[in-house]
């Protein structure tokens, strides 16, 4: 087993040397975007000092290198995924979002019939349901909700009701609000058991817990590199091989085509049939690194990190401001992942992250992206507080300190 | 913690706290109009009663951070009876308050003296220049109000 | 005047310090990619190391700089192509392809009707043709092309009869195959005339020339960051205000939306309703640095620049090799910006390119990415030198030098 | 330049400049293949006659670099008149040198000698591999003969 020291992980991580209004810096949202270490930083600016150019048909020293960094950050995805073919399942886009986009524009596009139903979650983000509605606009498919409970949990009790005309499930690994972390096996099976195909929404999943697609047995697996300690102008969509090959292009340009005439063009065979233009060369080296760097650390360590985190600052909120500040979401880590948030007793989100702000303590008021979950909460927004491989508990330490006075200063 | 202070004073709490003019009209006569602030979710609603070129009553109802509920009671404090004329000329002061600022944050230069008396109890806004994403939720109300004026002139 | 020294930039690009094959790199791929200097390396090492955090929302001290960071490159962009209305009016996209299948999926496919014409020019780079190939799967529209003459340039003898039933000019503002500078003005002008707009592909001019969206009199004008000693990962979408605020939304997810809830979505305005997820927010970093860089050099300089440097190769090229080496591209720099495709007689683009590694020299084989216009001189690939403002007359001495190699080898 | 004389070896250029068995055949009775990269635009058409489990005869056309071509040439030399099992045998050893080299080139392993030795004039084309990009140049006309063999053992 790799050692784990959170402390080195830090030290690995120069934005974390900042001070904030004379305090260091406590960054608590990782779930926003993650902090690159230094090794994925220096990935990036070695490749624009020694090797950028543009990729694929390159005869040249640099373009070969080039091209050979891009491949090479789709076989280490695959890798960390458990890809079982490797990367001609791995499609790289510009976010998680596009992978939505690309997923609801070109499969589900050519894949549903009207009155089909695409069942997401409650609890989803918007890249995971903006893209249904817009599908909608062309497709008369039914967007159906899993329902969350008042446990903050998925809701599976009708699920068989709820399964009914359903052609693809679309749900989030980990909710970016409530940090619950939802029954993917479970939800995988159904679907299969209904002839549905299954997508996950891995963004906060995959730079947090190990992955395994072919354990999870799901179809579709969607995520951002700055999440996972990569840089930002990089996502990733994985699916099986058999899949991507009957999927229809979606953006046109160079490098997704086989042929182009004056009078129509033939699109490419792989992955490079969804990746138009010149694609995110040095993110791509960026994220290599970030790979990497995780596998240095083990994911197993990195989850047992943030659970342990968890833990301790749910209970210690609890300890400190009982029904003060309500913990929105589970409190039982075995249901929830390393994002806490926060609602405090008479004090807007927006106000207690700028108290926070004068700690040096970076959290994230808002509704966080996920305004049909917040409807359902009768909530405009909460205080978002998450972890990454580089927090430590003096981290929650500063975020108790600050709140303490964010609570004071309203009270 | 002085800048916070800056931001957070005590006329601002307290107009958080118990906010002033909270409720609806009928409308009509009333005029009612909607502000949305869509990356933080503020919400403001407010109902203009004019008669005879004076706005005889204003109310607000919304929800959002201490900033935005605050500009909001003390802006209904502030232009209540007012003849719609004046209304306008403090929307134009307040708004060139937090831009002025805006710009020039940096120089800290501090905002010209007639302004800030003009707006009275208002001024304690001022602190919130200093925190340019901050503007955006002060101006919020402001922003409605002038909405539902130009709504009214278009009618006559 | 800004004095321009091309020794500068050149001591300012940390790749062209390279030894390819035991001699300094000789990078003539300029049109493919271009190569980032230090200030542009930094800034977005910088951003990661000092500011990084998600954009909007925040309230952080961090966030704030990101955000901030992120419109100034917006401000900056305008700035750079005296976009009348500021950043408003720049939406940013993963590439200048995505910036294509932009304008066609949202402009065009909610203005153009069954029987409308888009009007592109048969040298156009497949961003520019594909994504209208598309469109006609949905829309039955008519993808016409403006010829090219065999003097190399577009044949607007019949541009009246051409102009019938055209909705929308798009043509590229400087080939990236043949060197050819189109008659913008006049284009946009017969464009407007027949009450048609005009998008220009200006991925081949804006880190070449001065670039003046109202001087111009165009309507869209799409780039990548990319080749404008910018970074991946970023295009660049310019349109006026009032055409920007009536079209719909095109990728769906966070970021774009006014509000959300389970049975639909509202769209925000203005640049970010086409924004949708996570931006490339270390990229704009860079772009803003690629910008003050370049107008630091002088867009003037630069172009003079490119202009004096083509003269030179073009005139040596003809001198050393006759007919041996046949330029594809009009002869007069009038005409022409500094691409130069090579047509060596019986020897094939890739072992051009080969040889000419050996040499340290980079230059691109291939089609370019437009193929129609390889059909129409029926060619199926060239050999491309292209230059920057880092480029200099003794990378021709290579060049020239490398290019008698090949000859003599396949002599 | 000595790796690039390793690449364009004498046989290669010559195979190049003079290619062998260029032309077409008449369809049916021979079936027509065409392979093609999309990458580098390169194109090789390949006809093929069999009588009798022997490839009585070969003939392509197509454009495309030295090493596109000479490949070619070069197959089309060593295939015809071979019975299919032998140019199954063929296809495959070449292929296993492109691949075996492909990732064996950092140690500079050499190939196997019987590899090589089987091959004969074809082991001119060894250079390749130390040019990773070109192999797909030298494996097309080689995939394309794969899948018109595959398509005969269909039809049958
Ligand atoms: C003329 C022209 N248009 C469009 C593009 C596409 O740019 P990108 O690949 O950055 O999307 C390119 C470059 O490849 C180009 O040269
Ligand atoms: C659960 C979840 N899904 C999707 C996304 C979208 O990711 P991106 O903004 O990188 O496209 C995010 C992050 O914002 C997220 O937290």
């Amino acid at each position: 087993m790799t050692t784990f020291d959170p402390r080195l992980v830090r030290a690995d991580t120069p934005l974390l040397t900042r001070i904030i209004n004379g305090r260091p810096i406590t960054y608590l949202d990782s779930a926003a975007s993650s902090l690159p270490p230094r090794p994925v930083i220096d990935a990036m600016s070695r490749h624009y000092e020694r090797q950028h150019a543009n990729v694929h048909r390159g005869v040249y020293q640099t373009a070969n290198e080039s091209t050979q960094s891009y491949e090479g950050a789709r076989e280490a995805i695959a890798r960390f995924i458990h890809a079982p073919a490797g990367g001609e399942e791995i499609v790289f886009t510009k976010n998680a979002t596009e992978g939505f986009n690309l997923l609801a524009k070109s499969w589900a596009a050519s894949n549903l019939r009207s009155g089909d139903v695409v069942l997401v979650s409650e609890m989803e983000h918007h890249a995971n349901i903006v893209p249904w509605f817009q599908l909608r606009e062309s497709i008369d498919i039914e967007v159906r909700f899993i329902p969350v409970g008042d446990d903050y949990r998925l809701d599976l009790g009708n699920i068989d009701e709820l399964m009914k005309g359903v052609r693809l499930v679309s749900v989030t690994a980990m909710s970016n609000v409530l940090g619950t972390v939802t029954p993917l096996k479970q939800l995988a099976r159904i679907a299969h058991e209904h002839d549905a195909l299954i997508a996950v929404d891995a963004a906060q999943l995959v730079g947090h817990a190990p992955s395994d697609v072919v354990d999870l047995d799901v179809d579709f697996f969607i995520f951002s590199a700055h999440k996972m300690l990569g840089p930002t102008g990089l996502g990733i969509l994985w699916t099986r091989r058999d899949i991507l090959n009957t999927m229809p292009p979606f953006l046109g340009g160079g490098g997704m085509i086989a042929d182009v005439s004056t009078s129509g063009y033939v699109p490419a065979k792989g992955p490079t049939r969804f990746e138009a233009g010149t694609p995110p060369i040095a993110e791509a080296a960026g994220l290599s690194a970030a790979v990497t760097y995780l596998e240095g650390l083990g994911m197993e360590n990195v989850a047992r990190h943030d659970r342990d985190l968890t833990q301790d600052a749910l209970s210690r909120i609890d300890d400190e401001f009982g029904g003060r500040v309500r913990i929105v979401g589970p409190v039982d880590t075995d249901h929830r992942g390393g994002v806490i948030s926060l609602d405090v007793e008479g004090v807007h989100a927006h106000d207690v992250a700028q108290v926070l702000d004068q700690f040096g303590v970076c959290v994230r008021p808002g509704h966080h992206c996920a305004k049909p979950l917040m409807k359902r909460f009768n909530l405009t927004a909460t205080a978002r507080a998450s972890f990454g491989p580089y927090s430590l508990v003096s981290d929650t330490d500063v975020l108790l300190e600050a709140l303490t006075d964010a609570v004071k200063l309203f009270g | 913690m002085s800048n916070l202070e800056d931001l957070y004073r005590e006329v601002i709490l307290d107009h958080y706290r118990s906010p002033r003019n909270r409720g609806e009209l009928e409308t009509p006569p009333a005029l009612r109009v909607e502000g949305f602030n869509p990356l933080c979710g503020d919400e403001v609603v407010v109902y203009l009663l004019v008669d005879n070129g004076v706005l005889t009553d204003i109310k607000m109802t919304g929800h959002g951070c201490s900033i935005s509920q605050s500009s909001s009671s003390l802006m209904s404090a502030a232009v209540k009876g007012k003849s719609l004329e004046q209304v306008r000329g403090l929307i134009t002061t307040f708004k060139t308050l937090m831009t002025v600022h805006e710009s020039s944050i940096d120089s800290s230069e501090p905002p010209p003296l007639q302004d800030v008396r003009a707006l009275g109890e208002l001024a304690a806004l001022q602190g919130v220049v200093k925190f340019p994403v901050r503007i955006k939720c002060a101006t919020l109300a402001w922003n409605t109000l002038n909405q539902g004026l130009d709504e009214l002139s278009a009618i006559d």
